[in-house]
């Protein structure tokens, strides 16, 4: 353990632990299809995504950007077709979906920080439980988390506390404390008041410099340019377009996607 | 016919004391009863929320069918009914001990568990389900998400809904009078059979239950004062009684 | 304010309050219909009085008493009369005024056939029903405080607890047993036991002070004695083949016919 | 067990008890139904009184409810049984007591839900109205109560529930509804559970009813 | 009215309308102060807003910006100062307030429109409740402004079954209904999913061209570059900086400006 907080903290090491070894593919979707009730989600969805890689979901509303994300983590079950994990199918029934899940970093919208706990307590819990570790280990590494997202010094103050850029942060280092190999972003800028978007990108920024594989559902383009390996665009339920950020911003292919970015970079 | 008051039948002869001891067993019927049913409702109410289907189904039966029915039918179901099901040797000790206290609690208990049970799931309803998501994605299992997150969310959002169920318990124990439990409403009429001196004694009766109940509810609001979690507003459910 | 007999004019009825679990005196039949000794006695005997007074018809109208909430009810104005089981006591005269003697009863227990209980001496250590507000339960605790009383708020309640072993014997009027044991699904089960341990003389009640209605009441039932009316309706229901068999001893007889003044 | 003392009974049961058409003043629905209807709109005026600006109004709005939330409802009908009648003079029937006790009882209760309801109603509706120049009775008229009362019907059909099953105790006062009908007809026949599990049965089917159309209201409109 | 109607719904007459007269202010703050409590919110404003201009409001969150507008047509109160629309003192208690509101139309952040009513009747309810005309002429109004907007086609839907954007789109037709003089808009596009915003910016730049005067709290600093004459930087209840948009992006006088547009600049 105290070897693996070394890692984090150095960031450098960590981008090394993750690009030593070959690419090698982490997420895939196999023919992916997803309904509720009779509406038809995910429609035949195929990808890939690779060990390191950044990967920015965008497309309109409704499209089924979350559905994609949340399926990876088995938040949300699939009807037919197959996900693999690090080459582990999702459906297999013997599957430790919660070792898979501490693999997984998961950040929300709305940050769903625990409102009854302190950020370091919130930090804290699930290594505690999960992973056993004792209270004082536990706190040393997520306070090194917290010092990673610049938040060192709010480890007592709850929630409520904290504004909604600060509160992400918090998530994000919740969402780290596992030692994912996969970080998954679920618009998490979007309910932040325009300040604080800045503040959570340039965490999500660092830690994709440093090899982290991520997942990023959002609309932050400036993010996608600077950041993505590869931009993925999604509307009704399928997966239209995914191309460079060079590619995808100068010349998209589907008429749908040059609606959508006239809609959404004019402004 | 003008009515004479007289202010000293409440302190005169025994009527005090039968006050004293109608509090008593009101406050002793209670707070069994509310044991009870805080029991039954917790279980029934996590299990609604989160058991296997057949204990769900089986919670969804207890509430459905113990809330709809009026206390006063099960009053006379425990007390009337449910003792002939036992067998004689159980029935004898029941009758030597209090049959009526006994059926009394278990009617007020099982009917506000049911009741309690209600409260309890629409509080961790209440509970956005991205806050279970949350800690599902960090590797917790669901049954250490409840305990952590879930439970301990709910039980402070509980604390108002908990605390107008609980006076409820309290004053609905009063219907207890009709199979001879001698509680407070009870001594109330009897101070008033032996004095017919119905204003005084209705009066004292009154004010007992108000002291009761708005003591109790400033006590949860100081309470709920102390564990409220930073930024949430309570209030699960509507007041009903 | 307004007199009994005032109201009753204006309003045409007569209300009384009664029982509707005390056979033979006022209970609900298998027919659901609302009889008794006591409502016939107003019906045939006090209806026709107060009519003639009044010089119209009047309508009978009942409402449920209990020994707990007789007196109220009468003071509420809900009810004018109060005609059941009720005991005239000199106590209850600080409150209310009471008619004519109608029954002549004393407390005595009902118990299952072959019970130790058998009489007010041997209830200290028991567990005994009585009616909440009724003179029974008053006297056992002065004479027995050692019995463990339960009170009920009616006679079918505390019977039904009796049935079940709930408690061991339930005490009421001797003729209240008797009613109760005629009626019971089983009445070889059951057996009255012990002397009269009270004196327990029936009357109906009325409002205090309201001496016209009182005269009115009272000539009513005397009426009845004097025609023999009264023993008829009594014959009814406490004679060989009436609900409760209870032959009237000569000292009773002779001492409602003594109640009946002259004109 | 035998269960011949119900079909015997049974027209007693349901037309005296539940539905009042008998020889006995009585009938659950008879005084559920009005109590409901009455207590609603005195309600209205508890919860509006809640909300006033006015002390005058607000703070006796506010003892009346907290009065009779601090009291059980057995209590109440003694004193409308028993008190109200000396003070006022006159007599009252049992409809009309247990009708007023249960109106007076409910209208508190009844208040905090149409006062729950109005609160629900987001600022910014009345802020909208407000802002395009509409008086504050135009905005209570058009904009809150309609969204109010949508908002508080779950509620209040459980509210009406919890009325309905409480009109049991009026059978305390000799009111022969359809505990006290069943009461009279186990004084004769001593078959106490099948009775007592008959009449449960018949609130059971009356209030589940009840709280599923609740259900299906709060669906509904969620929707919407 | 049918004059009205007229000159509404041909946007050029409008503008002739307004602009006809010479310049002339018709909002002006003077020493405005207002506490919440003992939170000091709006320290000594001092503003004046001219016929036809559009103001841009910006600045950090919780700085007083909604609170500055909202006091405009006095949804909220102020403690001292006094504020000036169309030269009539907001504090004289002569003052008809609800004819002063229909001429100050006001557009929220989360619409607020009226969810038990269709769109069209959201936009009639206050001409016929206040100004008196029959419904029919009032539909007629509606269905102009509606067109107006774009949203002629959903006259008969209820708020739910409209997107966001189209939401808003009403909400700023049925404050047009009454035909104010001035339109307030309180961050109109910050709760609409990106691909929306434009269509509500759109809507509100003609408003801008026809020459209606309005005051605009948003972060939609391409909107501010373009349309708006003047922009305004709160920060802590302090007007900090009022400038037209090119000296205010270019060269920003305070250092709180530019820290600010840094910020909200650069994603
Ligand atoms: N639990 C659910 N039950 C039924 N339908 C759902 C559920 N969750 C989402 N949907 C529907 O599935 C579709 C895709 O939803 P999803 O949340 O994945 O879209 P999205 O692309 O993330 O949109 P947004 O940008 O608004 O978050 C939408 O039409 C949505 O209404
Ligand atoms: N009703 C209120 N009571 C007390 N404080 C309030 C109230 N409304 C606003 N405030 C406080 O006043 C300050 C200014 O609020 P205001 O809403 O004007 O800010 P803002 O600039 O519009 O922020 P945002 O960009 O978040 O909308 C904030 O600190 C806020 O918390
Ligand atoms: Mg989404
Ligand atoms: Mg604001």
């Amino acid at each position: 353990m105290q070897n693996a907080i070394d890692h984090i903290v150095c960031g450098a090491a960590i981008c090394k632990f993750y690009t030593d070894e070959t690419l090698f593919t982490v997420i895939e979707f196999q023919h992916v299809n997803k309904w509720y009730g009779s509406l038809h989600v995910l429609r035949d969805i195929q990808l890939k995504i690779e060990r390191g890689e950044v990967v920015v979901v965008c497309g309109p509303s409704g499209s089924g950007k979350s559905t994609l994300i949340r399926c990876i983590n088995r938040l949300e079950p699939i009807q037919s077709g197959e996900i693999l994990v690090d080459g582990r199918q999702l459906s297999d029934p013997r599957l430790d979906l919660r070792a898979l899940r501490t693999e997984i970093g998961f950040v929300f919208q709305q940050f769903n920080l625990y409102p009854h706990m302190t950020a370091l307590h919130n930090i804290t819990l699930a290594p505690m439980k999960v992973k056993g570790l004792a209270r004082a280990e536990a706190e040393k590494f997520a306070l090194a988390l917290l010092e990673r997202v610049g938040m060192q010094d709010k480890a007592g103050a709850y929630p409520a506390n904290l504004s909604g850029g600060q509160q992400q942060r918090v998530a994000i280092a919740r969402a780290l404390a596992m030692q994912p190999k996969i970080m998954l972003f679920d618009e998490p800028t979007s309910a932040l008041d325009p300040e604080m978007i800045n503040e959570v990108l340039e965490v999500m920024t660092n830690l994709a410099k440093e090899g982290m594989t991520m997942a990023v559902v959002t609309h932050e383009m400036g993010f996608a340019r600077q950041v993505a390996h590869r931009v993925i665009f999604m509307d009704e339920g399928q997966l239209i377009e995914q191309e460079s950020p060079e590619t995808f911003f100068k010349a998209p292919k589907s008429p749908r996607t040059k609606l959508f970015l006239s809609k959404i970079l004019s402004h | 016919m003008r009515y004479q008051f007289d202010w000293s039948v409440l302190w005169s002869g025994q009527t005090g004391q039968w006050l004293l001891q109608g509090i008593s067993t009101t406050l002793e019927i209670s707070v069994l009863a509310w044991l009870l049913a805080g029991v039954l409702g917790t279980l029934s109410g996590a299990l609604r929320t989160a058991g296997p289907r057949p204990f769900s189904a089986l919670s969804a039966f207890y509430v459905e069918f113990f809330r709809n029915v009026p206390l006063l039918v099960w009053m006379f179901f425990w007390y009337f009914g449910i003792p002939l099901l036992l067998p004689r040797l159980a029935q004898d000790w029941l009758f030597a001990h209090g049959a009526e206290f006994w059926a009394g609690m278990f009617a007020l208990g099982v009917y506000h568990g049911a009741r309690f049970s209600e409260v309890i799931r629409s509080g961790i309803q209440s509970i956005p389900k991205t806050q279970l998501e949350a800690a599902l994605s960090t590797g917790l299992t669901v049954t250490q998400a409840y305990r952590f997150v879930i439970i301990p969310i709910a039980l402070r959002l509980l604390i108002p809904p908990i605390t107008n169920e609980s006076l409820n318990l309290l004053k609905n124990s009063s219907v207890a009078l009709t199979i001879g439990v001698a509680e407070l409403t009870f001594q109330t009429r009897q101070i008033e059979t032996y004095t017919a001196k119905a204003f005084e004694a209705l009066t004292a009766g009154t004010l007992i239950y108000l002291v009761l109940c708005l003591g109790l509810s400033a006590f949860m609001a100081v309470l709920e004062k102390r564990c409220a979690i930073p930024g949430l507003i309570a209030r699960v459910t509507p007041a009903e009684h | 304010a307004e007199t009994t007999m005032e109201k009753i004019a204006r309003t045409g009825t007569l209300t009384i309050g009664t029982r509707t679990g005390s056979p033979p005196f006022a209970y609900v039949n298998k027919q659901n219909e609302w009889v008794g000794f006591s409502i016939d006695l107003v019906e045939q005997l006090i209806i026709p009085s107060v009519s003639k007074k009044v010089g119209k018809s009047i309508t009978l109208e009942k409402k449920e008493s209990a020994p707990a909430t007789r007196i109220p009810l009468l003071s509420s104005n809900a009810v004018d009369l109060i005609a059941e089981t009720m005991t005239d006591t000199r106590s209850r005269r600080d409150s209310v005024d009471f008619s004519l003697t109608f029954f002549v009863t004393g407390a005595q227990f009902l118990v299952k056939r072959g019970s130790p209980i058998k009489g007010i001496k041997s209830v200290g250590g028991k567990r005994v029903a009585a009616q909440q507000g009724a003179t029974n339960a008053k006297i056992i605790r002065e004479k027995t405080p050692t019995a463990q009383l339960r009170e009920f708020p009616d006679q079918p309640t505390a019977f039904q607890a009796l049935a079940q072993g709930q408690v061991d014997t339930y005490t009421n009027d001797g003729i209240q047993l008797a009613g109760l044991k005629a009626k019971a699904p089983n009445p070889r089960d059951w057996e009255i036991v012990g002397d009269f341990y009270s004196y327990e003389p029936y009357g109906m009640a009325m409002r205090k002070g309201d001496a016209d209605f009182r005269n009115v009441v009272n000539n009513g039932l005397m009426d009845g004695i004097d025609s023999g009316k009264f023993f008829e309706i009594y014959d009814k229901w406490f004679g060989p083949k009436g609900e409760v068999p209870y032959p009237m001893s000569p000292e009773v007889k002779k001492f409602l016919i003594y109640q009946a003044v002259p004109k | 067990m035998d269960f011949s003392v119900i079909a015997n009974n049974f027209s007693f049961l349901i037309s005296q008890g539940l539905l009042g058409f008998g020889k006995f003043t009585g009938g659950t629905l008879r005084l559920a139904i009005p109590a409901i209807i009455l207590g609603f709109i005195l309600g209205i005026f508890i919860g509006l009184g809640r909300l006033a600006r006015s002390g005058w109004v607000r703070v006796p709005a506010t003892a009346y409810v907290e009065f009779f939330r601090g009291v059980p409802l057995v209590m109440v009908i003694f004193w409308f049984w028993f008190v109200i009648p000396v003070l006022l003079g006159v007599p009252l029937p049992e409809y009309t007591v247990a009708l007023a006790a249960f109106v007076v009882f409910e209208a508190a209760y009844l208040g905090e839900i149409i006062r729950a309801g109005i609160q629900s109603v987001p600022r910014g509706q009345v802020e909208a109205a407000t802002a395009t120049g509409l008086t504050s009775v135009q905005t209570m008229r058009h904009i809150i109560l309609p969204q109010a009362l949508k908002n508080m019907i779950p509620a209040l059909v459980t509210q009406f529930i919890v009325l309905f099953k409480d009109t049991s105790l009026a059978s305390i006062i000799g009111y022969v509804d359809l505990t006290k009908a069943a009461q009279i007809v186990n004084n004769r026949e001593i078959r106490p559970f099948e009775l007592y599990l008959f009449i449960a049965m018949v609130y059971w089917l009356c209030t589940y009813g009840m709280s599923r159309y609740a259900r299906y209201l709060e669906r509904r409109l969620s929707h919407a």
